[in-house]
């Protein structure tokens, strides 16, 4: 088994606040291959999109990895120089954030900005580079890609400017793509459109993509793998399909639950009470305890750490099928 | 977080000390201010003068103390109108727009397209030197920063959806504007005008140098600089330390809207 | 009494653009954006209406004129068949209110809950100075916070507890119809199931009548008896939720549910509905949609279609702006 | 083409803020109290011989015409005639622009080597020891005197090391630049605070803004990333917040002419004054206005030529 692309490692992240230093991430392991789509869902808060910046080392002055290794195919990157470490990774992985308008530079034109990694990284000449600006802009589903490498990112609508901060992430031709919540600001029909072209890229290009969102519906219709985040932590993994159909954690089940679900109204959403946990104070036990309907004394001492039930991976000390219990009215 | 609570008190504790010497001034020096002893001109600072004496043999310490007298109310006055007038006017114009919002912002462009000190200096010269015309000048000049801060701060606010509800429960445009819109925008006046007494003591202190300020022989920090600048090859702090003071005073009012930009934002 | 709530009758509000002084000089007519064109719409008693349109297509617009943040350009607005003009009497103006989508921004930063609640109780004389305090508490019970929370400033409190507080504050004047404007949008999941459920168990505690502005369908499939689909400022479907869910007429209306994902296992994406999000122009020829519509026919390019029953549909109420389908 | 229509209608605008500029300057002088018969008079005044001055300086026909024919002298470039020496205000403050041409290049040059780089330093890592250091400097700088820092500087670089000339303004090019370059210091001390404060603000926006994740994300070095990202946003930051701060500036020249006697237009303006000589004192303070306008609308072109989000239609 070759070794995978992206492997990351035992992952912490700490962030100093004026309310304290936020432990943001509290371990996370997680392994990419090429053309896989992974989801990581969770609720504000949990830490999902510090994990993707965490790993490409985009993180912010105040915020600091301080555990954890990072592999790619196999090398680590620990011990690496900064500049190496950079390479590498953007090689490998191109991101695509929430809101294009404040990740496209305002002052250069698209054409500039798509062509900046061929033209200025892999070396090609400048016409070259503009020529596959063309190329990755029409790939992209840009109409008159020609005519618009002139333009600025201000001029384009909603839609055109994620597919721009798409090609840009795909100018590298890396392996991956990190996608953090780039459909949310997006139309519902727009949104369609740009889920329909990853889902393309990923066809036809072998692209994989790390899917970081809080719509689970999204999660459902384009990711094969889904890795369930509550307070800085993974607490279940596994595929769609699997996770949907039956959760095995606490809250994937009441996320899955209080989430309407356009198909089925019900007659009352699940709500989960009281709040996400403060992670600038020690968390004692398990952090979804408070909230747990299944939670116990074990559940107040000691923290559970990810374990196989069923075909997922829980982070749960009474981890069960609540649905096909329930089903069977025992839950 | 101690440090930012610590710079705030320090700068209260450093302006009330000032103050409170200022006020207790006659206590504190029995030299008179505008007393004159020629025997000791341009005596170095000694046991009986701490900072020693002025080319007129005047005790040096106890004119920068009265000097703070002048400087402070001064700066305190020439900033009181301006924020009154500037705040209501701010607040009238960024709500009700239309035409009185036009012809503010006319006067306001006209204004600023001066400069502050050539302004102050025509509206001086016009007015006739004293503390009185430079109150004068100094308002008519300075209403227009609360203006535009008040201004751009409601035109913000009128559209926050806290305002909306006001409106949609029928309360009267006046109590709108008391209780929702005011609360929420005064704080950043406050705190500009902790900056803005700063900027009246140094016109005060531009003014008196260029002859336009107090009239001599009133101990007033700006006119020490002046008269000062002729002995500042051996008496090198008799024009100094005036504008140590100024500085000092300078800090401890940027500490306090440092300070007071965290509590009123929080 | 009619059980009409609420009812606008070819609503529309349009917005000016700022013109320079040149262009108002040489006479042109200033460049105007329609946003809500020609709306009719009635809302019967202890109803809740769901509106769903993507950005631009006047949803938010349609309701701040209902409310009466902005005042409408042309076509009658009336509350129980008494029209109601620009300029609203109190007891207008307490009959309609409104839950904002912000909780950070709808509650005013400087004042306790207790002193917003009883500045407008006291204000309608709705109580007295003496009973201001129990009608207060009784208020923030409703909608489920603790009595405490009269006297904490709106910085103490979650994204959800906010919105609560602003659902007590629209409740105090004892509406006679509730406008919600994306009133859930910017809250988790999971939170945001609480507010449905809050304002589900309102509208069976007191009848409350609702009119429910949301971008989300999942969330409006979830609050609403009716369901009306909105497309640049124009109402293009209204129904039965489960009649206009189960079989969509309109074209558009086919587009937006199927452009949703879904949340049912194993259910991967549709065909991607193709065009840009189109931007408003000051006048339409013929039907508005004609642009992006999969099944436009030469009759759409004239005529502009009005919203009229659907043929065939056992329920009167099922009406659509689509000629294939009058 | 659009530029140029852009910088026409920018034009168009300036004029209603000149016209009030030339409205609130001859109010201005028309509200001094006394008659400058009496001044000029002095005590050879007599009810005959000031009627005739009344009449020759024009002083007594109906304030609407005297406001006509102010105008109508500025449209000819005419500021009027000063009281004393008969010569064209105009000419005057000509002869006196070199010399504060000078000052306010230098001022503003240094002003910028002091401020960009410390701002850049300040906002690179938010919070830490650097940024704290050099947000020191405008809670100390906002208090100093423009005033005092001129004579600290003839003080310490003038006198004590005799480094730089403490007055006067030379012949020859060089003399220009090396007599002005500590009276450009003040300014620059004296401004610096105000433009440190403001500009490091809006490097803390550029440098949080997404656009730099993204370019970082490319697998850029840090210098590509400064030099064809960051650099442009931060160029057009910095001339907005200059441009906010000219008034500020032009103004302190007037000041720092006085203390390093420099034969500029502010110094003119200081001598007017003493002297009481109204149009001088009226011309100048319009110059000084326009000057202001003027410079405000170059920093609005610039910006509208470097930001492409600047809507030229």
């Amino acid at each position: 088994m070759t070794s995978p692309l992206l492997s990351v490692r035992d992952l912490h992240v700490e962030i100093e606040t004026n309310r304290g230093l936020l432990k943001a991430i509290r371990g996370i392991s997680m392994d990419v291959n090429a053309g896989e789509s992974i989801g990581i869902v969770g609720e504000s808060g949990s830490g999902k999109s510090i994990t993707l910046k965490a790993i490409l080392g985009l993180l912010p002055p105040n915020a600091r990895v301080t555990k954890g290794e990072i592999f790619v195919e196999g090398r680590s990157l620990n011990g690496m120089s900064d500049k190496e470490r950079r390479a590498i990774l953007a090689e490998k992985i191109g991101i695509v954030f929430q809101d294009a308008i404040a990740a496209l530079n305002p002052v250069l034109t698209v054409g500039t900005q798509i062509s900046e990694i061929p033209h200025r990284r892999l070396g090609w000449s400048k016409a070259k580079s503009h020529e596959r600006a063309i190329e990755l802009m029409t790939l992209v589903g840009i109409p008159e890609a020609e005519k618009r490498l002139k333009v600025y990112p201000h001029q384009l609508s909603g839609g055109l400017r994620q597919r721009v901060a798409i090609a840009i992430a795909l100018s590298g031709n890396p392996k991956i793509i990190f996608c953090d919540e780039p459909t949310t600001a997006l139309d519902v029909t727009i949104q369609a459109q740009v889920l329909r072209l990853l889902e393309d890229l990923r066809a036809k290009e072998n692209t994989g993509i790390v899917f970081v969102t809080h719509d689970l519906a999204v999660v459902n219709e384009i990711c094969e793998k889904v890795n369930v985040m509550y307070a800085g932590r993974f607490v279940e993994r596994g595929t769609v399909e699997q996770t949907f159909q039956d959760p095995t954690h606490p809250y994937a089940y009441s996320l899955l639950k209080s989430a309407p679900d356009m198909e089925h109204p019900v007659e009352r959403l699940f709500s989960i009470q009281g709040e996400a946990p403060d992670l600038t104070k020690p968390t004692i036990g398990c952090p979804f305890a408070p909230r747990c309907f299944a939670a116990s004394e074990e559940c107040l001492a000691t923290e559970p750490e990810l374990r196989h039930v069923h075909e997922s991976e829980t982070a749960c000390h009474h981890a069960t099928n609540f649905l096909s219990q329930l089903n069977a009215g025992q839950a | 977080m101690k440090a930012k609570n610590f710079s705030f008190y320090f700068g209260i504790g450093l302006l009330s000390f000032i103050v409170l010497v200022a006020a207790f001034a006659p206590w504190l020096t029995h030299y008179d201010p505008i007393g004159q002893d020629l025997l000791h001109t341009l005596a170095s600072p000694n046991s009986h003068h701490w900072l020693g004496t002025d080319n007129l043999g005047r005790d040096v310490l106890t004119r920068i103390i009265y000097g703070a007298r002048i400087d402070l109310s001064i700066g305190v006055l020439a900033v009181l109108f301006p924020f009154i007038l500037g705040t209501t006017l701010g607040l009238i114009s960024g709500w009700r727009g239309g035409w009185f919002d036009a012809i503010l912002m006319r006067i306001v462009d006209t204004t600023i397209a001066f400069p502050f000190y050539v302004l102050a200096i025509a509206l001086v010269f016009v007015v006739g030197a004293g503390p009185k015309s430079i109150i004068i000048a100094i308002s008519l000049v300075g209403w227009v920063a609360y203006c535009r801060i008040i201004r751009a701060a409601v035109l913000v606010a009128k559209e926050l959806d806290y305002v909306h509800a006001a409106k949609l429960s029928g309360l009267p445009t006046g109590r709108i504007l008391r209780r929702h819109i005011l609360p929420n925008v005064i704080s950043q006046a406050i705190v500009f005008s902790m900056s803005d007494i700063v900027l009246s003591i140094l016109a005060i202190v531009s003014l008196g140098y260029l002859g336009l300020g107090v009239p001599i022989p009133t101990a007033e920090w700006g006119s020490m600089i002046q008269e000062g600048q002729a002995y500042i090859l051996q008496q090198w702090w008799i024009p100094t330390i005036p504008g140590i003071m100024v500085v000092i005073v300078g800090f401890s009012l940027s500490l306090i809207g440092d300070g007071l930009v965290k509590r009123l934002n929080k | 009494m009619s059980d009409i709530v609420l009812s606008a009758h070819e609503l529309s509000k349009h917005f000016v653009g700022r013109q320079s002084l040149l262009a108002k000089v040489r006479g042109q007519d200033p460049f105007t954006v329609p946003a809500v064109d020609g709306v009719d719409l009635d809302i019967k008693a202890g109803e809740t209406i769901g509106l769903v349109g993507e950005s631009g297509c006047g949803k938010s617009t349609l309701g701040r004129t209902l409310v009466g943040l902005y005042p409408q350009t042309s076509g009658e607005l009336s509350i129980f068949d008494r029209q109601i003009g620009k300029e609203r009497s109190l007891e207008e103006r307490r009959a309609v209110q409104m839950i904002f989508q912000d909780p950070f921004a709808s509650l005013n930063p400087r004042m306790t809950v207790g002193n917003m609640l009883k500045e407008i109780l006291l204000f309608h004389k709705l109580a007295t100075k003496e009973d201001v305090e129990d009608k207060s508490k009784e208020l923030l019970t409703l909608v489920g916070l603790p009595t405490s929370a009269l006297k904490s400033h709106p910085r103490q409190f979650s994204g959800g507890q906010r919105q609560r507080i602003g659902i007590a504050r629209a409740l105090a004047l004892q509406p006679k119809i509730l406008i919600a404007d994306e009133a859930v949008s910017a809250l988790d999941v999971s939170v945001q199931a609480s507010i449905v459920n809050l304002l589900l168990d309102l509208k069976r505690d007191l009848g409350l009548t609702m009119l429910f502005i949301s971008h989300n369908i999942a969330v409006v499939r979830q609050i609403s008896d009716r369901i009306a689909v909105m497309y640049l400022g124009r109402i293009v479907e209204t129904g039965p939720t489960e009649e206009v869910f189960a079989n969509p007429q309109h074209p558009y209306t086919k587009l937006l549910l199927n452009s949703v994902p879904k949340m049912t296992p194993g259910s991967k994406l549709g065909e991607a509905p193709s065009g840009e999000l189109p931007k408003m122009q000051a006048k339409f020829v013929g039907c508005r949609f004609r642009g992006r519509c999969p099944v436009a026919v030469d009759a759409c390019a004239t005529t502009d279609p009005k919203l009229l029953p659907v043929k065939g549909s056992n329920n009167p109420d099922h009406m659509t702006a689509c000629l294939l389908v009058q | 083409m659009n530029f140029l229509s852009y910088a026409g209608k920018r034009l168009l605008q300036v004029i209603p803020a000149l016209f009030g500029i030339s409205v609130a300057v001859f109010t201005l002088v028309h509200l001094i109290p006394g008659d400058p018969a009496d001044v000029l008079l002095g005590q050879t005044a007599t009810p005959a011989r000031t009627k005739i001055l009344h009449h020759t300086l024009g002083i007594d026909r109906p304030i609407l015409v005297q406001y006509f024919s102010f105008l109508n002298h500025l449209f000819h470039g005419s500021l009027g005639t000063s009281f004393y020496d008969r010569l064209s205000v105009t000419s005057l403050i000509a002869g006196r622009l070199q010399a504060s041409a000078f000052l306010l290049v230098g001022g503003i040059l240094l002003s910028i080597l002091i401020s960009l780089p410390l701002a850049v330093l300040a906002a690179s890592k938010e919070g830490a020891v650097r940024d704290q250091a050099v947000r020191v400097i405008p809670i100390i700088g906002l208090g100093m005197p423009q005033v005092w820092i001129g004579i600290e500087l003839i003080l310490l670089l003038g006198l004590k090391v005799k480094l730089f000339p403490v007055s006067g303004f030379g012949e020859t090019f060089l003399e220009h630049v090396r007599s002005v370059f500590l009276p450009s210091l003040s300014i620059a001390i004296g401004l610096s605070p105000i433009l440190i404060r403001s500009l490091r603000a809006s490097m803390l926006d550029i440098l949080d803004a997404d656009f730099v994740l993204t370019a970082r994300s490319k697998g850029l070095s840090r210098a590509r990333v400064t030099i064809s990202h960051v650099l442009r946003n931060a160029i057009i930051a910095s001339v907005t917040v200059l441009g906010v701060n000219i008034a500020y500036l032009i103004g302190s020249t007037v000041i720092v002419e006085r203390v390093f006697a420099i034969p500029g237009t502010g110094s003119l303006m200081i001598d007017a004054i003493g002297r009481r000589d109204y149009p001088i004192v009226q011309g100048v303070t319009l110059f000084f206005a326009v000057a202001v306008v003027v410079v405000n609308l170059i920093t609005d072109l610039i910006h509208a030529a470097l930001d492409p989000r600047v809507s030229l239609g």
